[in-house]
């Protein structure tokens, strides 16, 4: 039921939007992301997979600095974005985050209404110059999203009062809303069936065409469907980095095979 | 239900924002940046003009108060001469107990008279008045005291160390100069004189009063003798009764309208009741409990007990109101994950949510408590301003007996005449503050304890 | 047996039945707490509320009842004869009253003992000077002496009882609780029930104090409007009172005078407190929020009168010499915006310490959420954070208007006593709460208007107070913004 | 109840914490408590019954009215001993740095008064400065701090100073003559104070009006007499009709502010309440309220007739 | 990868432990159930399946009267647990959640140590005689939510420190040590590799020995591999209900057919 959305997976690019170097993540004495070199090529997808628990997460976070937000988090070594080092003094975080968006793990809607969650990252940003250019983003946001019919009667109704699969895609919209540069998606399809799943898979497809995007999810089948470039995590380490195609066809390294093959989780 | 159709024609929304390097902020940035930083200096201004005021408030408390737990005495030597303590001669203490305390004034006069001669001292214009204007009247009644418990002294010369009468006292805190001493009908330049040269010669010394925060409040004739002690006492049984009172009944009705009661117009006028009696001004509390513990329930007047029962009803809407807040701010999931396994609501409350909303209720406390601490009016129409001069006994007796209470206290005293009362007031200050502080470093550390972000 | 040691056995009953509650339901499954519908302390706790909670409504349901009761029937045990001229049966009750209570003190001090106390008689003069030198005088006729005497028996048969009804009802209960005691019964539910109901009986205690303070209002109120016309106190924008009578008191200006005061301290204090209170919780490092927030809060416990005189040594002619004078907008030191300022600066904490604790609870996720759309901190906190905890710092705010309304010494040192409407924040104004203790606390004749006046300005700010709360209400129910 | 307990005027109450402060020092009895509150309230507590939960002694700086008698009455209070011990000036006083102040209840009514007769006319009162009323005062901006109306003081304030005022100026029978003869109606307009911010009302104490004097140095306040003379090096005292206020001149009747103060007994609670026989015999005692005795010492203006009020307090003598 | 645990489907008993008619669900206005009758058996697993927003979790919630929180929630109609109403006015709910547990599509772990999270249903239900019973049981939960390995050595660290997955696992756990006689579980693998899910599944298994078991899921091949009965919802009805082979193998309904297929969403 769901290969056929399956798109091409060559790499159309090769200039680098993102590159890591020997990124550490403590948690106060928990050393939850150890040494981890990435390049993530522009207007690609990049999925990263692994066990759970094993960092994805936190190293999504470093992309965007979201683990600022974290009292206990620290953050070593070296991210840049375009060349630019993100954890440099001078950056500041509030345009690198408009620059790379997120969609976070547990969807989490603000307690407003649903145009409201949509619009908000447009209205901060600038980006719509009256009411209906901002009607017309939030609405292409949801029609993205695979949200819109569901909604379009009840814009005002807050936000929270919709159905966990819902939250997410709201979350989505309102992520892709702001136009980032770069999408950081972590696990955006957990919660929703296989049809919203591929409408989102499409979107994303189509979010290719301009900027990158970087994908957090457990299925492997998702990673495959999507992504031109896939990431083994495992406790911490960035074991396997390459072609979607090479990793699943042939991983170099035991503990990537073993995890595609259902032996480690 | 779904967008097949419409998903294809999504392009990114709106027109590019951000482009160029990280580096260099671009125009609207670097506005809502500047927006930011006013935000945050906003914050900062806020939390200094509060600060600020605070340490001006107690800069001048402490200045004008620091004085009042230091105290001048002197010391000489005072013939108990026969003729004033036991006229008739009998040595029966029930005699000379007929002989009233102001008898003795003569016996300090005239041994200071003595003592000024012994030691050669010179002054100018020191008149009668001086001299018995020097020693507190509190010295006559300890000096009475001492007799009555030892006839034996009658006829000797004893060494007695006694408190000087407050304008003496306050020539040394810089209450009183010379110029003001000439011009001021309680006191004159040769007594301001005479004391120099008695600390000179060091009879007289300034030192640490501990009667101020043990001893009882004395008349307007002493105001050097008074202190805080039944005052101390009488706040303290009240914030007890406060607080044992307050926090479980505001809490428990904070908990039922917010966790159990259902949403309808019986509860919602409730609520806009409890509000509402947060803005019923104290005095009207004051009449409540004349009427309602005094007048009906028959409990006896300028008491701890009726004085707690009406600040405990004060303070119940503040913390009700600042307690169904921090509830409320508790995220319903956390109920659901109680419930879900199989918990109760009561156990849902006081498992989860209780905890959770802890520091919000302990500042309504605190705030309430503070309040009902310093609260002077509803206190007046109960008979707590009362001078009172015997301490109450141990709770729970002692809670209907009667007493003082801080402010009340320093209210009383912001009244009075001399000015030295003034003084005492704002030591009584100090001291409330410190009661203040000492509940408020509980509710830090519960605070600490019970704080968490989620 | 005294109230205290009833109160003793009842409390002893019920920690006794606890234990053995929680006993029985375990044995009941052999051990097996897993077989119990409830955990055993339920068990416990039921049979300990059966014995306690009724024994001890008896106890004070009687202890209210049985002084009105016998004193009815010493009434009628006292001839009308007895009652001489310029004196009522009242009197008469009071001294009964005392006289048993001397002859029980007398008893106490073992003075007498209580057989000889209740035959004394008032011929009996060697007794009669026992007394006397004890300092328990019993100066008295001899009717008051018999009936004092009747009132010993009665309230002693009537405390025997007392005993014996609440002790056998502890008892009882709890026997009762602990056979119902078994594996299938619901004690949590039981248990819960009656803590519910507890909690229920708490809420009522707000409401009851509403009562109170409305009939301890209200009557007086009605005395006052009959005595003054309500048209003029409604709106009168006179407001002399005087003492002999032909007072003007027309609570418009001191209406006016309340409002603008409050206003002011509001737009100081609920900006100042609200940034303190976001700068606190979110962006103060933890030492800095643990030092500033008790610190704040202080400024909530510093008796009032020292703001007052605050207000009138510093800020009063502070702000006469640098504004109101240099603009021409008056000379008095005493003024409008004095108060209102001051009591801002006493009203931060309230502002403030509860909207902190309300803002540090709104979930983190929020937070993440907004901020990695690219906002801003600021924008993150106007946006998102707030309104989730709006309905928390209305409360903080309606609590602040509140004490600014009733706050007296403030205005009496700060604002001078003047009422009078004006729109010049520089002129001294006063409040209805000033005057309600000035009224009240004054030296006019009880009865006159000029001290009831007080009531009925009690009650008007009541009534509009409770407008404000409605309107309130009304506001949060409209933006509440629930998060999850 | 073992405390005699007390309560009643705030101008009583100094003298009332002096005694029963030496009262416990000197007797075997327990120090009464003495509570303020003012005379009106202190009465209507007395009237409230006899026994158990009401005060035995009520302070007052005015004679109990009629009217309270027969609420006392009808309420079981029957039996009252009045003691009157002495009494109270009311003195003009201003910064000590200041100009000195010669006034006449004609001046301070000029100064005060909302409405004055300037040429035969009633107007509002024009003057701003006090040398507007009268040329040989200061040339100072009229400023004047007096008791608000919850205070008795007020009372006095009004009927010996400002209606003698206005009697001596003859503003009263202009008053009169503008209320077609009505006398009541001209008494309230001698007795009504300006409100135009010259004059403050202080709902406050003494010790209140001495800081806004010391905020406001152009002030000139109302004190009681003993208040003044324990602020002497911050106060200058104004002389009324020349004459300076002093224990000696209040005691002569020379001086014309003054009041007399009392003190009311229950009778019906002698011998019941330990002590307060004792308490009422020792207030009026010559060791206590003659003269250098501590009563004096703080400013009170002993009775002259004081042995007829001791025996008055011995006799246990009521008013009917 | 994943077909490996695929459990025999045979219904090993036939009593129906929980019997639902004529449900009805209103959020205030919107009527999100409609009119549900569906029997559930003892001793199976049962699958909640369709697209997002179709009203799974709400009715999922009906099962324990967890929607008696939601104000604006009104149900109407019968569910029986074991022939008793438990809508009726007697019914403790509390009892009801105790017999019918829950893990909740968004995991909500109390802002407590790990092991008080697990913990506090036993301790509750008095389920442990003394704290060694209590630990096994702890450690016996954990192991059976395939997190003990993760988290054995930071019990006392708090739950809302743990991973997206791993708060997941912690819930299933939280869950499973009650000891409940129905589990309601709203997507428990949503946040979950593989591994991790195969092992939750493993643990679904075992439970069904016991109990029943409700599952909601969005992965068709979930489904398949762990439950004996599958629900089909859309729309706030219940299409289609029956053995889970038939579903898949042999659906009724269109509607059902093009979901499976992956036409409608
Ligand atoms: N609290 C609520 N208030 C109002 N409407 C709600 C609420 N909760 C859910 N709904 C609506 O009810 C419908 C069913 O929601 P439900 O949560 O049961 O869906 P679901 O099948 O669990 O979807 P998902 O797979 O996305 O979790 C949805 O349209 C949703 O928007
Ligand atoms: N706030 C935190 N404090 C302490 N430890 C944390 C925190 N957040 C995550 N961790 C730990 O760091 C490790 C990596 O967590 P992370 O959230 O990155 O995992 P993940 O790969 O996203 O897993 P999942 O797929 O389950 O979401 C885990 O062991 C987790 O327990
Ligand atoms: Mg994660
Ligand atoms: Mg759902
Ligand atoms: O308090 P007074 O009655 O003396 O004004």
């Amino acid at each position: 039921m769901n290969d056929m959305n399956i798109v091409e997976r060559n790499v159309t690019t090769d200039t680098f939007k993102i590159t890591a170097r020997k990124v550490q993540v403590y948690y106060g004495e928990k050393h939850a992301i150890k040494d981890v070199d990435v390049d993530i090529l522009d207007k690609t997808v990049t999925a990263f997979i692994g066990p759970s628990g094993c960092g994805k997460s936190t190293f999504l976070r470093c992309i965007n600095r979201m683990n600022d937000t974290i009292d206990v988090a620290r953050v070593e070594g070296e991210i840049k974005l375009d060349g630019e080092n993100i954890y440099d003094k001078r950056v500041d975080p509030v345009q690198l985050r408009a620059k790379v968006g997120m969609v976070f793990q547990k969807p989490n809607p603000f307690p407003k209404s649903i145009y409201d969650n949509v619009a908000y990252g447009p209205r901060i940003h600038g980006l719509a110059r009256n009411r209906a250019d901002l009607d017309e983003i939030v609405e292409k946001s949801l029609r993205g999203a695979a949200l819109w019919n569901e909604v379009k009667d009840r814009l005002q109704e807050p936000g929270t009062g919709l159905s966990g699969g819902q939250q997410q895609r709201l979350c989505i919209a309102r992520a892709v809303a702001t136009a980032p540069e770069v999408l950081l998606m972590d696990e955006p399809c957990s919660a929703l069936d296989p049809i919203a799943t591929s409408q989102v898979e499409e979107l994303i497809d189509q979010l290719r065409k301009e900027f990158s995007v970087v994908i957090v999810t457990h299925s492997m089948q998702q990673a495959a469907r999507v992504s031109q470039k896939t990431a083994f995590f495992h406790l911490g380490n960035l074991v396997e980095y390459g072609d979607t195609d090479d990793i699943f066809t042939n991983p170099q390294d035991p503990r990537t095979e073993s995890y595609i093959s259902g032996r480690i989780g | 239900m779904t967008d097949v159709t419409d998903t294809a024609a999504f392009g990114p929304g709106g027109e590019r924002h951000t482009s160029g390097s990280l580096l260099t902020e671009s125009a609207r940035t670097r506005k809502r940046n500047a927006a930011e930083k006013r935000f945050k200096a906003y914050g900062i201004g806020a939390i200094a003009i509060a600060i600020l005021s605070l340490v001006f408030l107690l800069t001048s408390i402490i200045g004008d108060g620091a004085s009042a737990f230091r105290q001048t005495y002197a010391s000489i030597p005072v013939t108990l001469s026969a003729d004033v303590v036991d006229p008739d001669g009998n040595r029966d203490p029930e005699e000379m107990s007929g002989v009233y305390s102001m008898s003795y004034g003569s016996l300090l006069t005239d041994s200071l008279r003595n003592w000024i001669e012994q030691e050669g001292i010179q002054i100018e214009g020191l008149t009668d008045a001086d001299l018995s204007g020097f020693f507190s009247n509190e010295a006559q009644a300890s000096l009475r005291n001492q007799v009555l418990d030892n006839p034996e002294l009658v006829g000797q010369t004893v060494e007695m160390t006694a408190l000087t009468s407050s304008r003496v006292d306050g020539m040394f805190k810089g209450r009183v100069s010379e110029e003001s001493a000439s011009r001021d009908a309680k006191t004159s330049v040769a007594q301001f004189q005479l004391a120099e040269a008695m600390r000179e010669n060091g009879t007289l010394v300034t030192r640490f009063n501990s009667s101020f925060i043990t001893k009882p409040d004395a008349s307007d004739n002493r105001a050097e003798a008074a202190g805080i002690g039944v005052a101390i006492l009488g706040s303290l049984y009240m914030m007890l009764i406060v607080l044992v009172l307050a926090l479980p009944i505001g809490v428990a009705a904070s908990i039922y309208l917010e966790e159990f009661a259902p949403k309808n117009r019986f509860t919602d006028i409730i609520e806009v009741n409890i509000s509402n009696l947060a803005a019923v001004p104290s005095i009207v509390f004051g009449i409540l409990g004349l009427a309602a513990f005094i007048n009906f329930a028959g409990l006896p007047r300028s008491t701890p007990i009726v004085g707690g029962l009406v600040l405990t009803l004060m303070t119940l809407p503040t913390i009700i109101i600042s307690t169904r807040a921090a509830l409320k701010s508790v995220p319903p999931s956390i109920r659901d994950a109680a419930l879900g396994v199989g918990a109760s609501r009561m156990q849902t409350v006081l498992h989860h949510v209780l905890p959770l909303a802890m520091p919000g209720i302990l500042t309504g406390t605190i705030i309430g408590l503070a309040q009902a601490l310093g609260e002077t009016a509803p206190l007046l129409l109960i008979g707590m301003v009362a001078f009172v001069s015997t301490y109450p006994g141990a709770p729970p007796a002692g809670f209907f007996d009667p007493a003082s209470a801080l402010p009340v206290q320093v209210y009383n005293w912001t009244q009075r005449a001399d000015p030295a009362f003034f003084e005492r007031a704002s030591g009584a200050i100090i001291v409330l503050l410190v009661f203040l502080l000492c509940m408020n470093l509980l509710a830090i550390y519960l605070r600490r304890k019970f704080e968490r972000r989620w | 047996m005294p109230v205290q040691w009833i109160l003793l056995i009842v409390l002893a009953i019920a920690v006794l039945g606890y234990v053995l509650g929680r006993r029985r339901a375990l044995t009941l499954v052999d051990g097996d707490a897993r077989r119990l519908h409830s955990r055993p302390t339920y068990y416990g706790w039921n049979v300990a509320l059966y014995a306690a909670v009724p024994a001890l409504l008896v106890l004070l349901v009687w202890l209210f009842a049985q002084p009105m009761i016998i004193e009815r029937s010493i009434d009628r045990y006292i001839p009308e004869d007895a009652v001489s001229e310029g004196q009522t049966r009242g009197m008469l009750l009071n001294e009964v009253r005392k006289v048993a209570s001397t002859l029980n003190g007398a008893v106490a001090q073992d003075v007498l003992t209580r057989p000889e106390a209740l035959t004394l008689t008032m011929d009996d003069s060697a007794r009669m000077d026992a007394l006397k030198a004890a300092g328990q005088a019993v100066l008295t006729k001899p009717v008051i002496l018999d009936a004092a005497q009747q009132y010993m028996r009665s309230t002693h048969t009537g405390s025997i009882w007392l005993s014996i009804v609440t002790l056998a009802l502890a008892l009882g209960l709890a026997a009762f609780a602990w056979r119902r005691t078994g594996p299938e019964f619901r004690a949590r539910n039981v248990v819960e029930q009656v803590m519910r109901a507890i909690l229920i009986g708490c809420s009522t205690i707000a409401i009851m104090t509403t009562v109170g303070i409305v009939l301890s209002l209200v009557f007086e109120s009605i005395n006052f409007f009959r005595l003054y016309p309500w048209q003029d106190f409604f709106f009168g924008t006179e407001w002399t009172p005087s003492f002999g009578g032909g007072s003007e008191l027309g609570m418009l200006p001191l209406l006016w005078g309340t409002l603008y005061i409050s206003f002011i301290a509001l737009l100081f204090a609920v900006p100042v407190g609200l940034f303190a209170a976001i700068y606190m919780s979110e962006y103060a490092s933890p030492r800095v929020r643990s030092f500033a927030k008790p610190a704040i809060e202080i400024l909530a416990g510093i008796p009032t009168i020292v703001y007052g005189l605050f207000a009138l040594v510093t800020v009063g002619p502070l702000l006469r010499d640098w504004i109101s004078q240099p603009l021409g907008l008056g000379n008095s030191g005493s003024s409008v915006m004095t108060a209102g300022l001051v009591m801002g600066v006493m009203l931060i904490p309230f502002v403030s310490s509860l909207s902190d604790d309300i803002i540090n609870s709104v979930p983190q996720s929020l937070r993440d959420g907004s901020l990695g759309l690219g906002s801003t901190h600021s924008e993150t906190i106007r946006q998102v954070v707030l309104p989730a905890a709006l309905p928390g710092i209305v409360g903080a705010v309606l609590l602040a208007a509140s004490r600014a309304i009733g706050e007296t010494m403030i205005v009496v040192l700060g604002a001078g006593a003047m009422a009078q409407i004006s729109g010049n924040p520089f002129e001294a104004m006063t409040t209805i709460t000033v005057k309600i203790v000035g009224q009240l606390t004054g030296d006019n004749d009880f009865a006159s208007p000029e001290t009831l006046v007080a009531f009925a300005l009690g009650l008007t700010l009541f009534v509009l107070t409770l407008g404000l709360n409605v309107f309130a209400l009304y506001i949060v129910r409209k933006y509440r913004e629930q998060y999850e | 109840q073992e405390q005699v307990q007390v309560a009643g005027s705030s101008t009583v109450l100094p003298y009332a914490t002096i005694v029963a402060e030496a009262f416990a020092e000197n007797t075997e009895f327990q120090a009464p408590v003495v509570e303020g509150g003012g005379s009106s309230a202190g009465l209507k507590q007395f009237c409230e019954g006899v026994g158990g939960n009401t005060i035995d002694v009520a302070n007052a700086s005015r004679q109990i009215k009629s009217s309270e008698v027969e609420t006392c009455a009808a309420n079981g209070v029957a039996n009252i001993i009045e003691v009157q011990f002495g009494y109270d000036g009311i003195v003009f006083a201003s910064d000590i740095n200041g100009p000195d102040f010669v006034l006449t209840p004609a001046d301070v009514f000029g100064a005060l008064a909302a409405e004055v007769v300037v040429d035969g006319e009633v107007t509002a009162n024009p003057a701003t400065n006090w040398s507007d009323v009268n040329p040989d005062l200061p040339e100072q901006a009229i400023m004047a701090f007096i008791p608000g109306t919850k205070h008795g003081t007020r009372e006095v304030f009004e009927e010996k100073v400002l209606l003698a005022g206005c009697e001596e100026t003859g503003a009263m029978e202009a008053f009169a003559e503008a209320n077609g003869g009505d006398e009541d109606a001209a008494e309230a307009a001698c007795m009504s104070v300006r409100t135009d911010g010259a004059s403050v009302d202080i709902d406050g104490d003494y010790t209140e009006t001495l800081a806004r004097i010391a905020s406001n140095p152009n002030g000139v306040g109302v004190f009681g007499l003993s208040f003044y003379e324990n602020n002497t090096d911050k106060l200058k005292v104004a002389t009324i009709n020349g004459v300076t206020p002093t224990v000696d001149s209040v005691a002569s009747g020379e001086y014309p502010v003054s009041r007399p103060l009392f003190f009311y007994v229950k009778k019906d609670h002698i011998g019941v309440v330990p002590g307060l026989k004792e308490y009422a015999e020792f207030f009026v005692s010559d060791a206590m309220a003659g003269p250098g005795g501590p009563l004096a010492e703080y400013g009170l203006v002993p009775d002259p007739q004081l042995a007829d009020v001791q025996a008055t307090v011995a006799d246990e003598a009521t008013i009917q």
